[in-house]
C-alpha cells in the first residue's frame, strides 16, 4: 500500500480522537466540533483512497460529506437552540428527564 | 438520459415538485384552499407510489448503476410513502394537541425524510446511500424537536442528533474503509472485489453495520430509542418507528445481500449476536414501562431484533421474510401509535401523557381504539391470526432452515416474555373498568385517524389471513437483489 | 325365561323411578310411594320365584340372559348379561324375599317421614342395584351392582341428612368401600390381563392354566373388595356408623343383603379361590379376627342398633371363616340364615326404636315385653337363633362352619402347605377355638340385649307402644323362618346348593361321613357353649346384675378399650386421615402455591422483571455516557470477533 | 398410517361451514347494536345453534368403522410456504366437535347471568367456538396452530373481562402460560415443515406428510418435546397445572365451562393426533414419564382438590386429576388406554362441565364460592341437588353413568402397561370419592342457615333446559357407550398399530430402506391379550 497508509493512519489517528471528543465533551457545541472531526478525518481517508485507486470517487465522496456536514451543523445548532430555550443551557448533562 | 433513468427518476421527481410545490402554496397560504394541508401530503405519497408501479416487474439499475430500480425498491419505497401517508393522517387536527404548531414545514420535513428513505433504499453505489441517510436523519432530527416549547422533544432532539451524528461518522469511516478494501463504492463493485475478507474489511463491515445498527436500533446501539421515540411528538414517533426504521433496513439489507452477501460468513455471527440481544434486552426493559411510547420503543428494538434473524438466512427465505415482517411490522406499530396518539392529543394534557393508565377502559368507551390497539397489541406479540404471527413464521422458518433453530427458539421465548406487556395493555383497556380520567379524549373521531386505525387494523388482520400474495411479492424483491 | 330374568331386576328399577317422581306431589301421593315400591319388590320376588321354579325343573341348567353389549375395545368386550343359577336363584330369593317383607315394614316405620317417597325411592334403587349385583353373568356387571348397593348405602345412611353426622357416616360408608372397590378393579385388572375376560364362564375355564401366583394375587385383591363391602376388618369401621340410617336400611342392607356381596363374590368366584390356598389362609384368618373383635366390642356397646351392627360384623367374620376354609356352601348356608334373624333382629330394633320414640339406648328401655309383645316374641326368636340355640337355623349354619373349620387341614390337602403353625396348634384349631369362644360372646351379648330391652323395668320416658301390623307382620315371618328354616330345610338347602358347586370341596360333607363321632360331640358342644352364654346373659341382667358393674369397675381400662371400639377409628384418624390432610394441604401450599406457582412460575416472571430493572439502569438519560456504551460495545464486538474469526490482514 | 392420509378432497365444505359459522355469529353480533341484549342473545343462540346442527348432521352422515378422514377439504393457503388449508373429521375428533357445538350452546343458553356487556361477551364465545371447532378439525400444522392459539384471545378476554376478584392476573397467566408451550411449538412445527423440504423437497405442514418423517433419535426428542410441552400446558398435566385453578375460579361460569369443557381437551387431543404419529419412537421412549407424571396428577389434584374451600377451586383441580387419567390412558400405549382416554376426555367435557354450570348457579344466587358459606341447601333446592348428585356421581366414577367407562378402560390399559402405575392410579377412585363427597356433604347436606341463604331459589326452566342434555349424556354413555366407542376405536387402532409398527423397526433402518416398512409385523401391548385369548 505504501504511501496510502500513512494517510490512513493519520484518518484513524483524527477519528479517534473525534470519537474521543464526543464522549468525554459536555457542551453540545463542543461535540459538533468533535463531529466535523470525525467527518473531515473520513474524508483523508476518502481523498487518500481516492488517489491511491486513481478513481474519482473518493474525491467525489468528499464534497458530498462536507456538504451533509455543513446541514447538519445547522441543523444541529437549530437543536442547540431550542434546548438552550428550554434548559438554559447547552450541556449534554443538563438534559436527562428523558431515562428509564 | 435513457429510459430506465426516466422511469427511476419519475417518482422522486415527483415528490421533490411536489414537496416544491407544497412550499410554494404555504406562501400563498394554503389553508384557504378547498382541502387540509395534511392531505396534500397524503396526495402526494399516493402519486409518487403511483409512479412506481412499474418498479414492481423490473429488475435494473438506473443512473449508472447507482440507484436499483426493482421490485425491492418498489415493496420499501411503498413502505415508506404508506407509512408517511398514514403519519399526515393521523396528524389530521391532531398536532396542536401535541403542542406542535402546524405548518407547512413539518409536511415538508415528512416528506423530505421519505424522500431520503427511498434514496436510501434504492440506492447501490454508497455515496447515494449515504445521501439518503442523512437526508432522512437530518429531517428527522427536526421532526424530533418539532414541539418547540417542550423539553422533553429539544431533548429527544439533542440526543437523537448528538447520536445521530457520531454513529453516521463511524458509517462513513466504515464506508470509507470498504472503499479502501475494495476500491469500489458500488454495490456490485464491491461484491466483485470483495474476495478474501480483510482485517480493513471486515471493520468496515463492522462499522456500518454500527451505523445501520443505530438507525434501525438493535442493542446494543439503541439507547437514543427510547428517550428520542418519547421525547418526540407522537405522530413523528410513529413515523420514526415505521418509516425510518423500515427505509433504514431496506437499505441495510440490500447493502449486508448484494454487497457483503459472498462473505456472510464472516459477520453472521455478529448480526446473530445483535439479532439476540436486541429482542432479549428489548423485550426485558419494555416489561418495566409505564411510558405506552417508551414501551412501544422498547418493542421496537426488540422487533428490529427479531427481522435481524432474517439477515441470518440470506437466502430467499430470510430476506422475503424480512420484507414481510417489516411490512406487518409497519401496520401494527403505526396503529399502535395512531391509539397513542389519538388518546394523548386533542386535551389540555401534559405533553408526555401517555402512561399506560391513560388507556383505562378505552376499549368501552372508544371501541375503534380499543380494537385497533388490541389488534396491534396482538399482532405485536404474534398471536394468530394476526400479521405479526404470519411475520414471525416466516422469520422462524427462515432461520430455521439457514441451521438456526436456537435463535428461533429464544425467539419464541422472547415473545413470551413480550405478551406479558402487551398483554398489560389490554388489561388496563378492558379488564380494569371505566375510570373516570381527568382529561377526556376526543368524543369523536377525525376523519384522518379514524380511516388510518381503519386501514391499519384491518391491513394486520388481512396480512395474517391471506398473506401469500405479499410474501410471494417479497420473494421475488429479494430474488431480485441477490441476481443484482 | 330369559324375559323374565331380565324383568327381574327391571321391577326395582322402574319402581325407584315411579317414587322418585312422586317425590315432588302432594302428601297423597307420598301415601302410595310406599306401596309402589313395596309391589315392585314383591313383583320382583314373584318372577325370581318362577325362574327358581323353572331352573329346579331341570337338574344342572342355567339360565342366561343378555341384554346388550356394554362396551367392547377388541379383543376385551362386556356384556351386559344375566346368569341365573342356583347360587344366584338363592340370593335372589333371599333379596326380594327379604327385601319385599323389609319394604313393606318401611311403609310403617316411615310413615311419618315427609320425604319417604324419596326413601322408597332409594331402597328400589337398592333391590335393583343388588340384583344387578348378584345376577351378573361378568365380573363387571357385578361391580355395576356393587358400586350401586354402596352408593344406595350411602343415599340411605344419609338419609336424615339435616344432621350432618348422618351424612358424614354415609360419606364415610362411601369411601370405605371405594378403597375396597378399588382392590377389586385391581383384581378385575389382573384377571383380564391373565385371561382376557370377566365372564365367569370363561374364567372358570382359563384359570386352570393361569400363573399361581398371579391366581393368589387376584384372589386376595379381590378379596380386598369383599373386605370393603363385607365389613372385614380393617375396613369394617363404616358399618357401626352406618345404623345412622333408618332401621328398614339397616335390616336390609347392612344386615341382610348388601354386607353378604362379598361372601357372594367369593362363592361366585370360587374356582379361583379354589387355585388359591394361601388367599383362602388370609380369608380365614381375617374373618375369624372379626368375628372375635366384633364380639368383643358388641358386649359394651348400649346402643341396641350399635350391638347389632358389631353382630353384624361378627356374623359376616363366621361367613368369611366358612368361605376360608373353601366350604363356599356353607358360607352361602349362613349368610342366608343370618338374612333372616338379623333383619329380624334389626326390625325388631326398628319397632321397638319406633314404638319408644326414636329412642336407641337400651338403658332407656326395659321391661318393654308387656308393651310391645309380638316384637319381644320374634325378637327373642331371633336372638335364640343368633346365639345357636339348638334346632334354630343359626344353630345349624353357625355349626357347619365350625365344623369345616375344624376339618379344613385334613379335608382340603391342597392348604396344608400354607396352614400357620400357632406353638403346636394348626390355623384351622386355632381359628376353630376363636370361633367358639366367639359363639359364647354372642349368645352373651344378644341376651344381654334381649334383658336390657324387654326386661326389667322401663328406663324410658315416652310411653311405649306396639307396632302397627305392616310391621310386625314381616318380623312374624321372618322369626319364622329364622326358628325354623335350618331345621326343616337345612339338609336340603345344603344339597342343593353343594349340586351348584362344581368345585366345592365339600368340606363338611365329606368330613361328616368319615368321622361321625366326633362331629356329633362337637355339635353338643356348641350347644352347650351356646346356652352357657345365654345362661349367663340372663343371669347377669337379672339376678346378679352387680356382676357387670363389677367388672366395669374392676377392668375400667378394658372396659374403656372396647367401648372405644379397640380404638380403631381414632387409629385410623391418627394414622390415615390426619397425616394425608395434612399431607394434602402441604401439597397445596407448599408445593402447589409456593413451589410450583410461587417460585418457578411467578419466580421466573419476577426474575426478568428484576433484569429489567437491572437493565434500565443502563438508560441513565446522558446523551455522553449513551455514546460512551455504543463505542464501547462497537469495540468489544469487534474485538471479540477478531479473536473468534481470525483473518488475514 | 400412511395410507390414511393420502387424502383427497370431499367437495363437501360442511367443516368450514361448521367452523366459520360461530365466526359469522360473532361479526353479526359485532355490527348489532351495543344494548340490546336479548336480541344479542337470539342472534348468537341462532348461529350458536345453527353449529349445533351442522355438526349432528356430520354425526349423521359419519360413517363408522373407517379410520379415513372424512368430509375432507384441502386448499392451498401459502403456496410459498407450502402451507394448506387442511380439514377433516375422524373417531378422534367427531364426538370432540359435538361437545363443543353443545357446550357452546348451553353457555349461550345460560348466559342470562352476564349483567354488562353481554353483546361482547357472546362475541368471545363465538369467536372462542371457532378457534376449538377448527382446532378439532386442521390437520395442517399451521392452521391447526392458528386455530389453536385463536383460542386463547377470546378466553383471555372471557377471564379478564367478566372474571372475578383477581381475573387480571389469572387471565395474563392463563395467556403466557399456555403461549409458552405453543411457540415453542411453533418452532418445531416450523422445523417440521423444514425437515419435510430436506427430505422429501417439498415445504410441507400437513400431518399425513409429517409422518413420513425420519429423525435421528436426539432430534426426535427434542421436536416432541416441544410439542409435549404444549399439549401439556394444556392438558394440564401435573407439575404445568398451576394456570388452571387461577383461571377457572376467576372465569365466568361460561368460561370454566368452555374451559374444563373443551379447550382442556386440546391438550389429549393434540398429543394423540400429532406428537403420536409424527414421533412414534419419542412417545415410546417417554411414556414411562407421561404415565409417572398422569398418576402422579392424578393422586396430586385429588388430594390438593381434597382440601380446597373454594368449590370452584375443588373442581378445578379435579379436572387435574381427571386429565390425569386421560394421559395414564393415552401414555399406556394400548387400545384400553387409548379408547378410554377418549371417551374420558368427553366424560369430563360433560360431567367437569356441568359442575361448573352448577357452581355457576350457585353463584349467580349468592355471589360467593365458598364451601362454607353453603350447606344443607338439599332442604332449600332439591332439584338442585339431585342434578348435583348427578354430575357428582359422574365425576366420581359410578358404573353406568359416563364416568366409569373410561375411567375403567384407562384403569385397565394402564394396569397393563405396568401395574404398579394401575394400583397408584386406582387410588384415584377411593380420592375421588372422598373430594367430591365431601364437597356434595358439605354444600348439600347438613343444617341450612335459613339466614344466609333463605332466598335461594331452586334450578329455573332455563337451567333446567341446560342440564336436560347432559344428564341423558350422563347415562346415554354410562349405560350404552357403544356408539360412542365404535366411532372412536377405528381412529384410535390406526395411531396405535401405526405407533408400534414404526417403533417394531428401528428408525433409521426405516429412513434408508422404505420397502421394510410395509413388512413388519405389528406388535405391541395390546397384542398380549390376543395371545392369550387364543
Amino acid at each position: 500500500m505504501g504511501a496510502v497508509t500513512g494517510y490512513l493512519y493519520l484518518s484513524a489517528l483524527l477519528f479517534s480522537l473525534g470519537v474521543l471528543g464526543v464522549l468525554v465533551g459536555r457542551n453540545t457545541i463542543v461535540i459538533l466540533m468533535c463531529v466535523e472531526l470525525m467527518l473531515n478525518a473520513v474524508n483523508i481517508a476518502f481523498e487518500a483512497l481516492s488517489v491511491h485507486f486513481q478513481t474519482l470517487d473518493g474525491q467525489i465522496a468528499v464534497f458530498f460529506v462536507m456538504s451533509v456536514a455543513a446541514a447538519e451543523v445547522a441543523v444541529g445548532l437549530a437543536i442547540v437552540i431550542t434546548l438552550f430555550r428550554n434548559y438554559l443551557s447547552v450541556e449534554t448533562h443538563d438534559a436527562v428527564t428523558l431515562r428509564g | 438520459m435513457s429510459t430506465i433513468d426516466i422511469i427511476a427518476a419519475a417518482p422522486l421527481f415527483c415528490m421533490t415538485f411536489g414537496i416544491l410545490a407544497l412550499l410554494v402554496l404555504d406562501l400563498f397560504r394554503i389553508d384557504a384552499l378547498p382541502f387540509p394541508r395534511l392531505w396534500w401530503g397524503v396526495g402526494i405519497c399516493g402519486a409518487t407510489a403511483f409512479l412506481f408501479w412499474p418498479f414492481l416487474s423490473m429488475n435494473e439499475t438506473a443512473f449508472s448503476g447507482m440507484m436499483a430500480v426493482d421490485t425491492f425498491t418498489f415493496a420499501f419505497a411503498l413502505m415508506i410513502l404508506g407509512g408517511s401517508a398514514v403519519t399526515f393522517m393521523l396528524s389530521d387536527e391532531l398536532l396542536e394537541g401535541q403542542r406542535v404548531e402546524p405548518s407547512a414545514d413539518l409536511d415538508l420535513l415528512v416528506l423530505f425524510s421519505a424522500l431520503g428513505g427511498i434514496m436510501m433504499v434504492a440506492a447501490t453505489h454508497m455515496m447515494l446511500l449515504f445521501v439518503g441517510f442523512e437526508l432522512l436523519s437530518i429531517c428527522v432530527y427536526v421532526l424530533t424537536g418539532s414541539a418547540r416549547n417542550q423539553r422533553a422533544s429539544s431533548e429527544g432532539a439533542l440526543k437523537y442528533f448528538i447520536l445521530g451524528a457520531f454513529s453516521s461518522a463511524f458509517l462513513l469511516y466504515g464506508m470509507a474503509l470498504v472503499y479502501g478494501a475494495t476500491g469500489s463504492m458500488y454495490y456490485s463493485g464491491i461484491a466483485a472485489h470483495i474476495g478474501e475478507p480483510s482485517m480493513m474489511l471486515l471493520i468496515g463491515i463492522g462499522l456500518m453495520i454500527f451505523g445501520f445498527g443505530f438507525k434501525v436500533s438493535l442493542v446494543p446501539f439503541h439507547f437514543w430509542t427510547p428517550d428520542v421515540y418519547q421525547g418526540a411528538p407522537t405522530s413523528m414517533s410513529g413515523f420514526m418507528a415505521v418509516v425510518v426504521k423500515a427505509a433504514a433496513f431496506g437499505a441495510f439489507f440490500r447493502l449486508m445481500a448484494s454487497g457483503f452477501g459472498s462473505v456472510s460468513a464472516s459477520w453472521s455471527a455478529m448480526v446473530a449476536v445483535l439479532a439476540v440481544l436486541s429482542m432479549t434486552i428489548g423485550n426485558v426493559i419494555a416489561l418495566r414501562q409505564t411510558s405506552v411510547k417508551r414501551m412501544l420503543a422498547y418493542s421496537s428494538i426488540a422487533h428490529a431484533g427479531y427481522a435481524m434473524v432474517g439477515f441470518l438466512a440470506l437466502g430467499e427465505g430470510g430476506g422475503a421474510a424480512v420484507v414481510f415482517y417489516m411490512l406487518v411490522y409497519s401496520l401494527m406499530t403505526l396503529a399502535a401509535f395512531g391509539v397513542v396518539l389519538v388518546v394523548s392529543s386533542g386535551t389540555e394534557a401534559q405533553y408526555d401523557q401517555d402512561s399506560i393508565e391513560s388507556l383505562q377502559g378505552l376499549g368501552w368507551t372508544h371501541p375503534l381504539l380499543g380494537i385497533a390497539m388490541t389488534v396491534a397489541m396482538l399482532s405485536l406479540a404474534g398471536v394468530p391470526p394476526l400479521g405479526g404471527f404470519i411475520g414471525k413464521f416466516y422469520l422462524f422458518s427462515a432461520a430455521v432452515r439457514a441451521g438456526y433453530t436456537s435463535i428461533a427458539v429464544v425467539a419464541a421465548l422472547n415473545s413470551v416474555i413480550s405478551l406479558y406487556y402487551y398483554l398489560r395493555v389490554v388489561v388496563v383497556m378492558y379488564f380494569s373498568g371505566e375510570r373516570q380520567l381527568s382529561w377526556e379524549p376526543p368524543r369523536v373521531l377525525v376523519f384522518g385517524p379514524r380511516l388510518a386505525l381503519i386501514l391499519l387494523t384491518t391491513g394486520t388482520l388481512y396480512m395474517g389471513i391471506f398473506s401469500s400474495r405479499y410474501y410471494e411479492t417479497a420473494q421475488i424483491a429479494v430474488r431480485s437483489l441477490m441476481q443484482l | 325365561m330369559e324375559k323374565t330374568l331380565l324383568l327381574v331386576p327391571l321391577f326395582p328399577l322402574v319402581g325407584a323411578l315411579l317414587t322418585y317422581v312422586i317425590s315432588g306431589k302432594d302428601e297423597r301421593h307420598h301415601r302410595m310411594a310406599g306401596w309402589i315400591a313395596t309391589f315392585a319388590a314383591v313383583g320382583s320376588f314373584i318372577l325370581t320365584f318362577q325362574l327358581w321354579r323353572a331352573l329346579s325343573a331341570v337338574e344342572g341348567s342355567v339360565i342366561t340372559a343378555h341384554a346388550w353389549t356394554w362396551f367392547e375395545v377388541l379383543p376385551f368386550k362386556v356384556e351386559f348379561a344375566f346368569l341365573f343359577d342356583r347360587l344366584a336363584a338363592v340370593m335372589t330369593l333371599i333379596i326380594t324375599g327379604v327385601g319385599s317383607l323389609i319394604h313393606l315394614y318401611a311403609i310403617g316405620y316411615m310413615s311419618h317421614d315427609p320425604e319417604r317417597p324419596r326413601f322408597f325411592a332409594y331402597l328400589n334403587l337398592f333391590l335393583f342395584a343388588m340384583l344387578l349385583l348378584v345376577l351378573g353373568d361378568n365380573l363387571l356387571v357385578m361391580f355395576v351392582g356393587w358400586e350401586g348397593v354402596g352408593l344406595c348405602s350411602y343415599l340411605l345412611i344419609g338419609f336424615w341428612h339435616r344432621d350432618m353426622g348422618n351424612a358424614v357416616a354415609g360419606q364415610k360408608a362411601f369411601v370405605v368401600n371405594r378403597i375396597g372397590d378399588a382392590g377389586f378393579l385391581l383384581g378385575m385388572f389382573l384377571l383380564v390381563m391373565m385371561t382376557g375376560s370377566l365372564e365367569f364362564q370363561q374364567l372358570s375355564q382359563q384359570i386352570p392354566y393361569v400363573d399361581p401366583m398371579m391366581i393368589e394375587l387376584a384372589a386376595i385383591l379381590l378379596f380386598i373388595g369383599a373386605v370393603g363391602k363385607s365389613a372385614q376388618i380393617p375396613l369394617y369401621v363404616w358399618l357401626p356408623d352406618a345404623m345412622a340410617g333408618p332401621t328398614p336400611v339397616s335390616a336390609l342392607i347392612h344386615a341382610a343383603t348388601m354386607v353378604t356381596a362379598g361372601v357372594y363374590m367369593m362363592a361366585r368366584m370360587q374356582v379361583l379361590y379354589s387355585f388359591a390356598p394361601a388367599a383362602l389362609s388370609v380369608v380365614l384368618i381375617v374373618g375369624t379376627l372379626t368375628a372375635f373383635v366384633a364380639a368383643t366390642i358388641a358386649i359394651v356397646q348400649n346402643d341396641i342398633k350399635k350391638v347389632l351392627a358389631y353382630s353384624t360384623v361378627s356374623q359376616l367374620g363366621y361367613m368369611f371363616m366358612a368361605m376360608g376354609s373353601a366350604a363356599f356352601s356353607n358360607g352361602i348356608f349362613h349368610v342366608v340364615t343370618h338374612a333372616f334373624f338379623k333383619a329380624c333382629l334389626f326390625m325388631g330394633a326398628g319397632s321397638v326404636i319406633h314404638g319408644c320414640h326414636h329412642e336407641q339406648d337400651m338403658r332407656k328401655f326395659g321391661g318393654l315385653w308387656r308393651k310391645m309383645p309380638l316384637t319381644f316374641v320374634t325378637y327373642l326368636i331371633s336372638t335364640l337363633a343368633i346365639a345357636g340355640f339348638p334346632f334354630t337355623s343359626g344353630f345349624f349354619s353357625k355349626d357347619a362352619i365350625l365344623w369345616t373349620v375344624f376339618n379344613v387341614a385334613e379335608d382340603a390337602p391342597a392348604m396344608n402347605h400354607t396352614v400357620v403353625v400357632f406353638g403346636d396348634i394348626p390355623l384351622n384349631l386355632f381359628c376353630w377355638g376363636v370361633g367358639v369362644l366367639t359363639a359364647l360372646m354372642t349368645a352373651f351379648y344378644m341376651t344381654r340385649s334381649l334383658m336390657m330391652t324387654f326386661f326389667g323395668k322401663y328406663r324410658g320416658h315416652h310411653e311405649p307402644h306396639e307396632s302397627p301390623m305392616v310391621m310386625t307382620i314381616p318380623l312374624m315371618i321372618l322369626a319364622a323362618l329364622a326358628a325354623g328354616f335350618g331345621f326343616v330345610y337345612g339338609e336340603a338347602f345344603m344339597e342343593y346348593l353343594v349340586g351348584w358347586t362344581r368345585i366345592d370341596m365339600q368340606v363338611g360333607h365329606h368330613a361328616l361321613a368319615e368321622h361321625n363321632e366326633v362331629y356329633h360331640t362337637l355339635e353338643l358342644f356348641s350347644m352347650g357353649v351356646a346356652i352357657l352364654g345365654i345362661v349367663i346373659g340372663v343371669l347377669c341382667y337379672s339376678v346378679c346384675s352387680g356382676i357387670p358393674k363389677a367388672l366395669v369397675k374392676h377392668a375400667k381400662g378394658l372396659h374403656n378399650f372396647l367401648v372405644n371400639k379397640w380404638w380403631v377409628d381414632e387409629f385410623y384418624q391418627a394414622v390415615l386421615i390426619r397425616p394425608l390432610s395434612g399431607f394434602s394441604t402441604f401439597l397445596f401450599k407448599s408445593i402447589d402455591r409456593v413451589l410450583i406457582d410461587g417460585i418457578l412460575v411467578n419466580g421466573s416472571g419476577m426474575f426478568v422483571e428484576a433484569g429489567g430493572d437491572v437493565l434500565r439502569r443502563l438508560q441513565s438519560g446522558r446523551t455522553s455516557s449513551y455514546a460512551f456504551l455504543m463505542f464501547v460495545s462497537l469495540f468489544l464486538l469487534i474485538l471479540l470477533y477478531l479473536v473468534f474469526m481470525p483473518v488475514p490482514i | 398410517m400412511e395410507h390414511l392420509f393420502n387424502l383427497t378432497a370431499s367437495g363437501d365444505v360442511v367443516l368450514s361451514l361448521l367452523v366459520f359459522l360461530p365466526l359469522f355469529g360473532a361479526i353479526t353480533l359485532f355490527l348489532l347494536p351495543e344494548d340490546n341484549d336479548s336480541l344479542a342473545r337470539s342472534v348468537a343462540m341462532f348461529f350458536a345453534g345453527a353449529a349445533f346442527l351442522v355438526s349432528l348432521t356430520l354425526l349423521k352422515l359419519f360413517e363408522v368403522g373407517t379410520p379415513r378422514m372424512q368430509f375432507v377439504e384441502m386448499m392451498d393457503w401459502i403456496p410459498s410456504l407450502g402451507v394448506k388449508y387442511i380439514l377433516g373429521v375422524d373417531g378422534l375428533s367427531i364426538w370432540l366437535l359435538i361437545l363443543t357445538t353443545l357446550l357452546s350452546l348451553l353457555v349461550i343458553f345460560a348466559s342470562t347471568s352476564i349483567a354488562q356487556r353481554l353483546r361482547s361477551y357472546l362475541g368471545c364465545l363465538l369467536l372462542l367456538e371457532t378457534g376449538m371447532l377448527g382446532s378439532f378439525v386442521a390437520l395442517d400444522g399451521i392452521t391447526f396452530y392458528m386455530f389453536y392459539e385463536l383460542m386463547l384471545i377470546p378466553m383471555y378476554f372471557l377471564i379478564g373481562v367478566w372474571g372475578g376478584k383477581r381475573k387480571i392476573y389469572a387471565a395474563l397467566k392463563f395467556f403466557i402460560y399456555t403461549a409458552l408451550g405453543s411457540l415453542l411449538m411453533l418452532v418445531a412445527i416450523v422445523y417440521l415443515g423444514l425437515s419435510h423440504e430436506q427430505q422429501f423437497g417439498e415445504l410441507s405442514f400437513y400431518l399425513g406428510d409429517w409422518v413420513n418423517l425420519r429423525f435421528g433419535a436426539k432430534e426426535e426428542l427434542l421436536l416432541f418435546a416441544a410439542f409435549a410441552l404444549a399439549f401439556s400446558i394444556k392438558i394440564p398435566l401435573f407439575p404445568l397445572h398451576t394456570w388452571l385453578p387461577d383461571a377457572h375460579v376467576e372465569a365466568p361460569t361460561g368460561g370454566s365451562v368452555i374451559l374444563a369443557g373443551v379447550l382442556l381437551k386440546l391438550g389429549i387431543y393434540g398429543l394423540i393426533r400429532f406428537a403420536m404419529p409424527i414421533f412414534p419412537g419419542a412417545i415410546e421412549a417417554l411414556a414411562p414419564v407421561f404415565v409417572v407424571l398422569g398418576v402422579a396428577g392424578i393422586v396430586y389434584g385429588a388430594l390438593v382438590a381434597w382440601v380446597q374451600t373454594d368449590i370452584k377451586k375443588l373442581v378445578a383441580y379435579s379436572s387435574v386429576s381427571h386429565l390425569g387419567f386421560c394421559v395414564l390412558g393415552l401414555a399406556a400405549l394400548n387400545m384400553q388406554g387409548m379408547q378410554g382416554s377418549v371417551l374420558q376426555m368427553i366424560n369430563h367435557g360433560i360431567s367437569t362441565g356441568a359442575l361448573f354450570f352448577l357452581v355457576g348457579v350457585l353463584y349467580d344466587r349468592k355471589h360467593t364460592r365458598l364451601i362454607a358459606d353453603y350447606g344443607g341447601l338439599a332442604q332449600k333446592v332439591p332439584m338442585f341437588a339431585f342434578v348435583f348428585m348427578v354430575f357428582t356421581l359422574s365425576s366420581v366414577g359410578l358404573p353406568l353413568t359416563n364416568g366409569f367407562v373410561g375411567e375403567f378402560l384407562i384403569l385397565l390399559g394402564g394396569f397393563q402397561y405396568n401395574p404398579v402405575a394401575g394400583a397408584v392410579a386406582v387410588t384415584g377412585v377411593v380420592l375421588g370419592a372422598l373430594y367430591m363427597l365431601s364437597l356434595y356433604r358439605r354444600v348439600i347436606f347438613g343444617s341450612f342457615n335459613e339466614e344466609r341463604n333463605g332466598d335461594l331459589t331452586d334450578l329455573n326452566p332455563r337451567e333446567k333446559l341446560v342440564f336436560a342434555p347432559l344428564l341423558v349424556l350422563v347415562f346415554l354413555i354410562g349405560v350404552y357407550p357403544q356408539p360412542f366407542l365404535n366411532r372412536i376405536e377405528p381412529s384410535t387402532r390406526a395411531v396405535l398399530e401405526y405407533v408400534n409398527q414404526r417403533n417394531a423397526v428401528a428408525p433409521s433402518v426405516v429412513a434408508e430402506n422404505p420397502a421394510l416398512r410395509r413388512t413388519s409385523v405389528p406388535q405391541g401391548p395390546e397384542s398380549r391379550l390376543e395371545v392369550v385369548e387364543n
